[in-house]
C-alpha cells in the first residue's frame, strides 16, 4: 500500500526525522487560515498517489496569497478530483541527497540506496554514473549498524556535523522501514538547509500488503478515492487498477493478467481494468462484476486456470452476478482449472457460450469491444 | 529420473492436519508420492489418511527419517515452519503459502542460504514431476496440463504455469519437473539456483522458463547460460510485454528492482544469451520444435 | 541488579504474564486494608534479596487476620529491617513448573531452561535427573520462535490447552528477558492452577548492570536498602557486600579481590566487607573509606595493582581521605601498577607504611584484626 | 616466536583519538607494535603519533594492509566498532572497554564464531608478548612483571594479571605471549580457544591460566588437556576457593553458571587432567620448578 506524502511525513515527524512546516488542507476555505500559518513563500501540494507530480503541475511553489488562493482553487477544481493540499513553507535549500531503503531478494537483505547527487533523476543516475549511488546490504536480523550509516555518511563526503546528521537519521529511517514493513521508504529529496539541518522535503512509503494486518494504524482513508470503482475494489481489498481503454479483465492471477493484457494489445484491443479474481477473491465474482460494471468499459473478459480457485465455483458466482446485475455489456469467459467440466456445464446451462482457449477468448472479446464501439 | 522429488523422497508434511494440508496430503499419495508423517501441534496421535501426526518436526523425527517437508501452514506461521524444519536439518521444504510477509520471505531466504538448503515458495503450486510424485497443490488429474515427458518447467505464476504447460503438452510434449518458485518478490530459491539441477538431470532434454516483468531472475538465467553452468535448449515465456510501467499487477515481483526488470531487458538478455523468447503461451511449443526438442 | 519479587511481578504483569493477586505494604498498619483486598488464606512474602526466604521464615501462609496481624508485626520487626511485605492471595495449585532465561556463553545465545518437574531443588534435579530439565538454545539475532517453544511445551507432557498457554507465556517471559537485558529471569515456581490457569507464584530478575543505562524505569529504591554502608555503596554505583569478619576489603578487581579473601582465610582472618576499588571507582577512596568506616570492622585493607587504575592517584585518594576522615582502626596498604614508586613516596610522606607484598599486607592486616581484638 | 601479535602484525586502532586510545597507542608503538593506522569518524585527515586517520575501517583498507583491530571506543560502542571490524574482513581483534552490556557481547561472540575470526575481550588488558609487541593497555615498563620468557599466560582477570605475572618473574620465569580473555561473564574468546595457539608456539614451553569462580573456562582447558589438544605444562591459579557461595564479587563471570563453576570443580578437573594448581600467587613459579619448566 502506497501511503500519500502527507502520511509519509506524520511517519518522519514521530520518527524524529525534521519536516517542513506544513498543513493539511482539503477545501478552498481551508486555505487562509493555512497561509497564515505556513506564511510566504510556500509551496502547494497535491496529495496524489501517481509520480510526476512536479511535471503534471501538481506542485506549485507560491509567493503571495493572491497567487496562493489561486492554485489552491484551481488544483481542487481539476477532473481528477484531488481530495487534499499540503501547504508546506519553502525550505532555504543547499543541497539535495536521495536516502531510500529498500530489499534486496537476492541476498534477503536489506538495501540502503544513498546519492549525494539527490534523488532528481535516480534512474538515469544508476545507469550513467553508479558510483554516486551507494548501494549497502543490511543483515536485517542485526539491523543497520551504526558504522554503516557512519560509512554512508563520509562515502557522501558530507562535513563532520553533516555527516554526524546523516548518520542518525539514515539510523532513525531503518528503523521506519522495519517497524512498518516497508517495500520502499525513500525521503527524496532530502533537504541540506543552509543553515545546515536535514529536513524531508518529499517522502514515499509503500508498505508490504502482507503486513498491513501488524499496521492497522495506517490506512489510506478511502474517502481520499476519487474514483467509485477504485474505493469498492479497496473496501473488498481487491488488486484493481482502471485504465481507459475497451476491455475490462477479470482474470485470476498476476502472470495470467499480464498475458492476457499482452494478448489483447496484440490483437489491437485496449484494456478498461484489470481486477484480479484468482487467489483469496474467486468467490467474489458479484463484487468483482460490480466494479467493473462501474467501469466505462464495453466488455468484460474473464480468464481463469485455477487450481485452488476451483472453476466451477467461479462459474456459479459469476452466473449469479449476470442474472442480479444485468450487465449491459458483453462477457466474455475462459474458465479453466479443478472441476473445468461442471463449470463449462454450469456457464452453458446459463446460455453463456464459454470459450477454452485464452488466444480465442481475447479475440472474441476484442471484435466485440470493436462492434460496439461502430 | 526427476529432480528435486520422486517416489523415493521421505516427504514430512507441516500443517498437515488443516483443510488444505489434508486435502493436498491425499492427492500427493495418490499420485504416489511417499507422504510418510505430519506435524500439527495439539494433535499429536492422531492419522491423516493413515499417517502419524506429531506435535513438532523434533518428535517426528525421532521416528522417521525425512528427506522433505510440505508445508501448508498458513501465511503468518510460515517463517516459523520453514525455520522449524530448517534447525532440524531439513534440506527441502516447499512452502505454499500466498500472503507472506515481505520481511519474513526476507529472512526465510536469508536462513535458506545460511542452511544451505532448498526451500521452494512461498506463494507457489509447489513442485511436481508428473506421473511421479508432488510436493505442492497441482491439478495433477487434468491431463491435458500434467502430462510426463522431457521439458522441464520453472514458473513464477500459478494460473499462467497451467496456461503455458496446456500448450506445451498440446503440442505433443510433457514435463519432466515443474518447480513454482513462487510469485513473490522474495522467493526462496531463484531460476538460476535450480538451473544445476536441471542440467544434471538426464529425463530432462530442454527447460521452460514462465516470466514475469519484475526482478531480475530472468537476467540470472541468462547469465547462467552464458557461463555454461546451463547448456541445454531454454525457451522463455515472459509476459507484461505491454504492461504499464510503475503499475503492479497483483503480486507481481515487479517493485523491488530499482530501474530493472522490464520485460524488453529480460528478452535482450535470454536472446543474447541462446534463448528463445515466445511473445504468447501457444508459442511456447512451437519453440521448442524450432530447437529439435524431442517428443518422447 | 538483582530486583525484588514484587519489582519482577510488576514486569511480568505488563508483560501479560497472570500473577497472584497481591498488595505491597510498608507498615504494620497498611495491613488489615490489604487482608481485606486480598482476603484469606493469603501468604505474606518478606521483600527481600536474599534466597532461601522459606527456611529462613520469611514466608508465612495465614489463614485469618489474628495469624496475618501478628506474622506481619514479627516481619517487621525483624532486626534485618524488612521494608516491605507482599500481601498475596493463595493459588489453587495443580502443578508447579520452573522456566527461565539466561545466556549461553559458550555458543554466544540465550538459554531457555523449563523443568514440568517444579523448580523447588533444580540444582539437584540438574545433577540427579537432567533428561527432566529441557535447555534450549536461542539465536539472538533471531530471538525465541514459536516452534522452539511449542516443542518445549509438549516436551513437558503438557496437555494442548496447557501447551498452548505455556508456549505463549514463555514467547512473552522471552520479550521481557530481551527488553530489560537480563543476566537471568527466571518463573520458580510457575503455578499450573486447578482451573488450569499459568501464574507467576515467584520470579527472579537480575538485569546486567552494563545495560542499566536502558533501563531508567527500574532501579532499586535506595530506601529499600536496610544498611548504611549498602546505600551509601550504591548510591556511588559502587560494588560492595558486606559480612560478619573483621578486616573491611578495599581492593582493585574481582580476580584480586578473590584472591585476597582466599589469602586472609589462609592466615585465620575474616572479611568485614568487599568493596570494588578499580576500574572506574580507582579515583573514589575518599567515598570507599568513608563507606569502609561505617562496616565495623578492625582493619582496612588496601591492595590494589592497576595499570589504568593509577597507583600514584589511589595513594594521593587515601591520604586525603585518612586526613580528612582520621580513621579509628589501622590501614594497611598494598599498592602497586602504573607509577608504584610514586605512590609509595606519597604513602610514606604522609606517615603510612606502604607495603609492596600481598601475602605480607595480608599477614599484618590480620595480625592487626587480632591484636585489636584482644 | 610469539602468538596473536608480533613485530610483523600490522594493526589499526579504532578509537585512535580518544584519551585512552591515543595514550596506549604510543605505548603500543614504543613497545615495538606495527600500528599502521587508525579510525576515528569525523577525523580523517589527522594524524596521531604520525599515524593517518581514517572515517571508517573500510576507508582505512583502501589505503592500508591490516592484520589485526585494536579497539579502544566505550562499553556502548564496542559491539559497533566489532562488527565493523568482522564486517571489513578483519579476524583479528582485541577490545578492551569494561562496562560493555551483556548482550552486546552474547551478539560479539556469536559474530565472532560466524565469522570464524579471534575476538580477544572485552575487559581486558589485551594481549602482549613482552619485549615484542603488545595490543591493550599493559604496564610493559614495570620489568618485574613484564618480562620475556617462555611461560605462555591467559587470564580472566587485570590486577591480578599483574599480581600473578609478577610472582612469576620473581621467580625467574618470564612470558612468551599473555592473552587476557576479559573478566566479563561472555568472553569473546575462551581460554580453551587459544590453547591450540600455545600448543604450536615454540617459545611457550608452559602455560599458566589465571581463572577465577564462576563460569566453565577452566573445566574446558582440562578437557582439552584429556583430548591431547594441549600437551604442555600448565599451572593454573585460581581465587576464590574461600568466597561465599552465590555472592558476585565485581565482575566476576560467576553468576551465569547455573550450578556449575565452584572452585573446587575446577580445581579437580584440571588435577585429573595433570594440570598443577596453585592456592596462592606465589606459588605459581614453584609449581613451574616442579614441572621441570626451564628458567631461559
Amino acid at each position: 500500500m502506497k501511503l500519500f506524502e502527507y502520511q509519509v511525513k506524520d511517519l518522519f515527524n514521530t520518527a524524529g526525522i525534521a519536516i517542513p512546516k506544513s498543513q493539511l488542507i482539503h477545501r478552498v476555505d481551508q486555505a487562509s487560515e493555512a497561509f497564515v500559518q505556513i506564511g510566504f513563500p510556500c509551496v502547494i501540494k497535491s496529495q496524489v498517489l501517481s509520480g510526476g507530480r512536479g511535471k503534471a503541475g501538481l506542485i506549485q511553489f507560491v509567493k503571495n496569497e493572491g497567487k496562493g488562493m489561486e492554485e489552491v482553487t484551481r488544483l481542487f477544481a481539476l477532473p481528477q478530483k484531488i481530495s487534499s493540499l499540503l501547504i508546506e513553507e519553502a525550505v532555504d535549500i543547499a543541497h539535495e541527497v536521495y536516502a531510500s531503503f529498500t530489499i534486496d531478494p537476492l541476498s534477503g537483505s536489506a538495501l540502503s540506496i544513498v546519492s549525494a547527487a539527490g534523488g532528481v533523476d535516480i534512474e538515469t543516475l544508476a545507469i550513467e554514473q553508479p558510483h554516486k549511488i551507494l548501494q549497502t546490504k543490511i543483515d536485517m536480523n542485526l539491523g543497520l549498524q551504526a558504522y554503516q550509516a557512519n560509512h554512508i555518511a563520509y562515502e557522501c563526503g558530507f562535513d563532520p556535523e553533516t555527516a554526524k546528521k546523516f548518520t542518525q537519521l539514515l539510523l532513525k529511517l531503518y528503523r521506519l522501514f522495519v517497524q512498518y514493513d516497508c517495500e520502499l521508504l525513500e525521503i527524496n529529496p532530502l533537504f541540506i538547509t543552509k543553515s545546515n539541518e536535514l529536513v524531508a522535503g518529499d517522502g514515499k512509503c509503500s508498505i508490504d500488503d502482507n503486513s498491513m494486518f501488524r499496521h492497522e494504524d495506517i490506512s489510506i482513508p478511502l474517502g481520499d478515492i476519487e474514483n467509485e470503482a477504485e474505493r469498492l475494489a479497496a473496501e473488498e481489498g481487491i488488486p484493481f487498477i482502471q485504465f481507459d481503454g475497451d476491455i475490462s479483465l477479470m482474470c485470476a492471477g498476476a502472470g495470467l493478467t499480464t498475458t492476457v493484457y499482452d494478448l489483447v494489445h496484440y490483437e489491437g484491443g485496449t484494456i478498461a481494468n484489470y481486477l484480479e479474481f484468482g487467489g483469496p477473491h474467486y468467490k467474489k465474482a458479484m463484487k468483482a462484476m460490480e466494479i467493473c460494471l462501474k467501469v466505462p468499459s464495453k466488455v468484460i473478459l474473464i480468464v481463469t486456470f485455477g487450481t485452488i480457485a476451483r472453476a466451477d465455483v467461479m462459474a456459479q458466482g459469476i452466473v449469479e452476478a449476470i442474472s442480479k446485475l444485468k450487465p449491459d455489456r458483453p462477457i466474455v469467459t475462459c474458465i479453466r482449472g479443478t472441476n473445468e467440466v461442471e463449470a463449462v456445464e454450469t456457464l452453458r446451462k446459463a446460455g453463456l457460450n464459454p470459450l477454452f482457449d485464452t488466444e480465442e477468448a481475447v479475440r472474441l472479446a476484442v471484435a466485440l469491444a470493436k462492434e460496439t464501439k461502430i | 529420473m526427476s529432480i528435486f522429488i520422486d517416489r523415493n523422497t521421505r516427504v514430512l508434511v507441516q500443517g498437515i492436519t488443516g483443510s488444505e494440508g489434508s486435502f493436498w496430503t491425499k492427492h500427493m499419495i495418490d499420485l504416489g508420492t511417499q507422504v510418510i508423517c505430519g506435524v500439527t501441534p495439539a494433535k499429536e496421535g492422531q492419522t491423516i489418511h493413515d499417517i502419524p501426526v506429531y506435535h513438532s518436526v523434533e518428535r517426528a523425527l525421532r521416528n522417521h527419517v525425512v528427506d522433505a517437508s510440505m508445508i501448508f501452514v498458513p501465511p503468518k506461521l510460515t517463517k516459523d515452519a520453514v525455520f522449524e524444519a530448517l534447525a532440524n536439518g531439513i534440506k527441502k521444504i516447499v512452502t505454499m503459502a500466498d500472503g507472506i510477509p515481505l520481511f519474513d520471505m526476507v529472512a526465510i531466504r536469508h536462513a535458506a542460504l545460511e542452511h544451505n538448503a532448498l526451500v521452494i515458495g512461498g506463494n507457489t503450486s509447489g513442485v511436481i514431476s508428473p506421473e511421479e510424485a508432488m510436493m505442492g497443490s497441482f491439478p495433477y488429474w487434468i491431463q491435458r496440463v500434467y502430462k510426463r515427458g522431457n521439458i522441464g518447467v520453472m514458473t513464477r505464476s500459478g494460473s499462467l504455469t497451467n496456461e503455458v504447460t496446456a500448450m506445451i503438452v498440446k503440442r505433443g510434449y510433457g514435463v519432466s519437473t515443474l518447480i513454482g518458485v513462487g510469485g513473490d518478490p522474495v522467493p526462496a530459491t531463484r531460476f538460476s539456483e535450480m538451473l544445476p539441477y536441471y542440467q544434471q538431470d538426464e529425463q530432462t532434454e530442454a527447460v521452460v522458463i514462465i516470466g514475469e516483468l519484475g526482478g531480475t531472475m530472468e537476467e540470472e538465467v541468462a547469465d547462467a547460460m552464458e557461463k555454461g553452468i546451463f547448456t541445454k535448449p531454454l525457451v522463455a515465456f515472459l509476459g507484461g510485454r505491454t504492461a504499464p510501467k510503475g503499475q503492479k499487477m497483483g503480486h507481481a515481483g515487479a517493485i523491488i528492482t530499482g530501474g530493472k526488470g522490464a520485460v524488453e531487458d529480460k528478452i535482450e538478455a535470454l536472446t543474447k544469451a541462446g534463448a528463445l523468447v515466445a511473445d504468447r503461451p501457444s508459442n511456447v511449443g512451437i519453440l521448442l520444435e524450432q530447437l529439435n526438442v524431442s517428443k518422447k
